[in-house]
């Protein structure tokens, strides 16, 4: 999957809520080959304490209708001058990068577990999974229903259990508290968002003896392998979430 | 056409662009981004005798037109690259060059003992610099009887053209760049990173985890340019100059300032074609400018002064 | 309600916001903009014992995050300061500090001697650190026997509370911090301007007039704060932080990294009453994070280290 | 004349042609006094290579309409972003900085000759001068009849007397050459434009020991005399074009 560096098309930019937006992007020609769990290095343009690209997940990645989306949390400078993106804007990005999610095994049942922002990734690894005869479980986990996020979209390529810290919908409480996740009906778990609740899904696959891939998000100086600034440290010593990751098996973190 | 070729003693390059150690990995990171054999060099990343699994994470820092760094020379030793990424790094058709680094003497010339035996290697950079490791690097660059106690060391055994990387993290750079003139080095290359600092105020700590590192990008360019400018009319070997080119506007200026090279680091991680770009828009500049020949314009400058 | 008071030795300041010399003129620049009582005290314009005209124009020019300066401490002399100036910035009701700076020993000694003899002069900021002067200046600030000599001699005559300002453009300023300290300073400033360059591709001539000049702004921030962090561990008295500080978020990391106090430069340049904001930035800091006094976070980050 | 930082709005923004625009600029209460010469430091956002801020003069000032004008040339970075700027958007400036052009004495005739982008400051000079009961004569000078500027704003207030380079448009030639110029008439010329220009008017005024003002464009670090960046060597030594100027006598000045 050859990596490129292009300015792509803003041709849509939609406002979830205070916190977070979706960009729809499209190129001229067409879209490179990707897989879920990938992820962009954008440029933000305008600011000198953004001077490097930022790591935003391929939310979703429609081939037919050669498109791309991004959902991002503002939580920063650079992630707030991306807020301000308008239709017909242009956007540099370098994409797309690192390794990407494994496919089930057949007949494998997997769920995909993502928190806050973390969903990002997951919308694109549910159509992929979908698209190759897969029937995943989604389970989402929000702090209250104002901060849902495009739930949805996801309804499209699966079922999918919605978890609020407050009750406000879904289940009341923890992601990590959900039956669906201690079902111990699944063969792998996908899983994305703050560290604790990746850390604390990881710990119930493990105990359940289920395969589990998180995607980690580690400050990253170029998101190609040269700087070696985004290294996480596993049983295989330092390894480049940018390159080697952003994907990995848990049982390859010292977690 | 304008000639932009210049040389180390009987090193020829095509042009004066080479990308800096620790930015470019081993060239095959950027391969989808631009055609290597279009650069005048590449400088390959920091390489020991022993293998270094390098600093703790976190170790990098955005600040104001600039990062931080705190790699600490990770990379899988001179075994694994004799091995593994020295029979992929000889197949491109430009100067491929070796950054070497070590805690004592000895490790710098057990490395550049190895490396001389590697044909295809055009040259060696010895890295006097590094600002991010417990022993050596930057210590031998800010002390003159170090730092010419490896270089002559080093030269002794190197049969390749010899680059010493300076730190400028000293009060008369001018002083290391003749020590290693004196000691025999073909080049300089200046500046490695600034010693610097970031604190996150959010978590009260520092937000490297070894608290200091190396700043580098277009914030330290005016640090550089003026320690090439001095280094450049004190010696008579080639100057290579380092530190936030960007753009061949950026380039020029160190071209200009007296420079005949120029390395492209961290601008690889904004745009990773930046260094190709670079090598094009100095050409434009020349020809616009009307010279036909790049020496004409290297310490431009000074003419005037 | 939070104290952001701090002391050096018997001087009260009433809050950790100084206005860096040479950016803030004497004052009444800035009266339009904020109220000059608010802040924990001003220093004034570099004074010399005889006037200056200063460097030729062009004096700055702009860089990444950043400015070069060359003004070359252009100011009319200790003779009209005290007939004209003091009589104006003895009336702030704030700390008035005066940065002195000589060719010669002998010219810090006769400024001092005069300024000690101004009432309301809170104290003297020696400047051993000016790049932009052919003689003396930087000259002091970067040989540890010349800056020792000249702390002693100011100090024999100045009973005003005597901060030294150091250089950056050094190897190890901890030395330069300890001989001030050794020779009685009362407290130390950091950084004064890093030694720096452009050049104009345009003219393919330097951009400043007298080639080199001062980097200062936010690209020397992440510098000023490892020497802050290195001097603040390495001395008992205070630490005053300066360089590139905009905001009161900068201001906080100088803090945290140990400065007892900062100076607010160049900012003032792009936002005439930056240095207000900060004063007031550092109070809702401290109230949001619980801290009732300033001094709980007064090198906080070691608390982790 | 308290000088101030503030945000004004944005409420029109005029391109004249590929290289100049006039931003009309408004503020919700009253606008400060301000006079003829003076000028603003215009803070660029959105790059770091627009650290510091850019003065530009006071193209025009209505105190009646609470409005001002900036009439800008796009030389580089940051009046390259400037002439983005839309109706609505904010403009922090720090202004009215520098002196400003004296009145005429009583019964006096006053030429206006201002070049280029030199022009700029000219157009408030010729409505505060017709507000005083003068009647300016006013010289403008551009390259060619594309790269004439607002003229008609000029013919409001004084007589206007056009040269361009190529003949296209008024009289051939250069403002220099122009007859009104060397007609002996006037009492006082204000001059502004590119320095060779000024310095050639400054000639034919010494010459003709006519009294001339002309305003200076010096590099400025700060804009209101914190910095001497930005002096001008005087028969008074160094001065500084932000407090001491921009306008100057010619007589002050080691032409
Ligand atoms: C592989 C990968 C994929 C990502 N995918 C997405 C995504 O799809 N959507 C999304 O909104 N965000 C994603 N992120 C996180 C995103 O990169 C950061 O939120 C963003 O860089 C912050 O930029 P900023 O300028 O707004 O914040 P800054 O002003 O730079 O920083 C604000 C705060 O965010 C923290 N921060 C900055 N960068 C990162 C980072 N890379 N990881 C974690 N914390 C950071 C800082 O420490 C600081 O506390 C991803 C990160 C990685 C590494
Ligand atoms: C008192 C004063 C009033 C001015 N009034 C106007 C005005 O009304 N309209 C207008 O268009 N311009 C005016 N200028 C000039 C204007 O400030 C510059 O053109 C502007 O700062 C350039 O910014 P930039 O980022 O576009 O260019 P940069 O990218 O910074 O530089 C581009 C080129 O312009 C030159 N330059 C930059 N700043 C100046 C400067 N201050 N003076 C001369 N050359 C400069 C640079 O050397 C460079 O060659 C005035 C300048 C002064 C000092
Ligand atoms: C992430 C990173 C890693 C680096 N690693 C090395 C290294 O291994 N050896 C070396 O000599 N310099 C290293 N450097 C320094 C660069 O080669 C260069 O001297 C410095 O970054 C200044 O140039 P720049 O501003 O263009 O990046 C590194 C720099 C960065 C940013
Ligand atoms: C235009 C200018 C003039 C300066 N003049 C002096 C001076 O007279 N004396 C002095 O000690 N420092 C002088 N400095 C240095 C500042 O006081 C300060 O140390 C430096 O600018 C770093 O801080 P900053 O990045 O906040 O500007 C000057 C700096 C600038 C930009
Ligand atoms: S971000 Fe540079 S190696 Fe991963
Ligand atoms: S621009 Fe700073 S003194 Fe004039």
């Amino acid at each position: 999957m050859a990596k490129r560096v292009e300015d792509l098309t803003v041709t849509a930019n939609r406002r979830l809520n205070r916190e977070y937006f979706v960009l729809e992007l499209s190129s001229a020609g067409p879209l490179p080959e990707m897989r879920p769990g990938q992820f962009a290095q954008v440029r933000v343009e305008g600011s000198s304490t953004t001077f490097l690209r930022r790591p935003v997940s391929i939310h979703d990645f429609d081939p037919v209708e050669n498109k791309i989306k991004l959902l991002v949390q503002i939580v920063g400078k650079g992630t707030e001058a991306l807020s301000g993106l308008k239709s017909g804007d242009l956007l540099n990005m370098v994409y797309p990068l690192g390794n990407s999610f494994s496919l089930p095994g057949r007949g494998e049942k997997a769920l995909l577990a993502g928190g806050g922002c973390g969903i990002a990734p997951l919308l694109f690894l549910s159509r992929y999974l979908a698209a190759n005869g897969f029937e995943p479980d989604i389970l989402l986990g929000f702090r209250n229903k104002e901060r849902i996020l495009e739930s949805g979209e996801y309804e499209k390529f699966g079922r999918v259990f919605l978890t609020t810290e407050d009750g406000s919908a879904g289940e009341k409480g923890f992601l990590t508290e959900h039956p669906v996740l201690l079902s111990g009906k699944y063969d792998i778990v996908y899983c994305c968002g703050p560290e604790p609740m990746m850390k604390a899904v990881a710990s119930i696959c493990k105990e359940q003896d289920i395969r589990c891939e998180v995607s980690l998000e580690q400050l990253m100086g170029c998101g190609i392998g040269a700087c070696l600034c985004c290294v996480v440290d596993t049983v295989k010593g330092n390894l480049c979430t940018c390159t080697d990751g952003p994907v990995f098996n848990v049982n390859d973190l010292k977690w | 056409m304008v000639n932009t070729g210049f040389s180390i003693g009987d090193l020829h390059f095509r042009n004066p662009v080479l990308t800096a150690s620790g930015t470019f990995g081993y060239g095959a990171e950027f391969e989808d981004f631009l055609d290597i054999s279009a650069l005048g060099g590449i400088i390959l990343k920091g390489t020991t005798l022993e293998p270094r699994e390098g600093n703790p994470y976190p170790r990098m820092a955005e600040t104001p037109s600039g990062m931080l760094n705190t790699v600490g020379l990770q990379n899988k030793g001179i075994d694994y690259f004799e091995q593994s990424i020295y029979p992929a790094v000889s197949l491109y058709d430009t100067n491929v060059i070796v950054n070497i680094n070590g805690s004592y003497v000895e490790d710098y010339v057990a490395l550049a003992e190895r490396i001389d035996k590697l044909d295809k290697i055009a040259a060696v950079e010895l890295n006097i610099s590094c600002p991010n490791v417990k022993m050596g690097g930057m210590a031998f660059g800010t002390d003159l009887s170090s730092a010419r106690e490896v270089t002559r060391a080093v030269r002794a055994v190197c049969s390749k053209k010899l680059i010493v990387k300076l730190s400028p993290n000293v009060t008369n750079i001018v002083d290391f760049a003749r020590t290693a003139e004196e000691e025999g080095a073909d080049a300089v290359s200046l500046i490695n990173t600034l010693l610097g600092m970031a604190v996150d105020i959010k978590n009260m700590k520092p937000s490297l985890s070894t608290i200091t590192g190396g700043l580098s990008g277009p914030a330290i360019k005016p640090v550089a340019l003026r320690m090439v400018w001095q280094v450049a009319r004190a010696v008579k070997i080639p100057v290579i100059g380092i530190g936030g080119i960007m753009t061949s506007d950026d380039a020029v200026e160190f071209l200009l300032a007296g420079a005949s090279a120029i390395e492209v680091g961290t601008a690889s991680f904004i745009d990773p074609s930046a260094s190709v770009k670079i090598v094009k828009g100095i050409g434009d500049y020349l020809a616009a400018k009307g010279f036909s020949d790049i020496s004409e314009i290297r310490g431009y400058i000074n003419r005037n002064i």
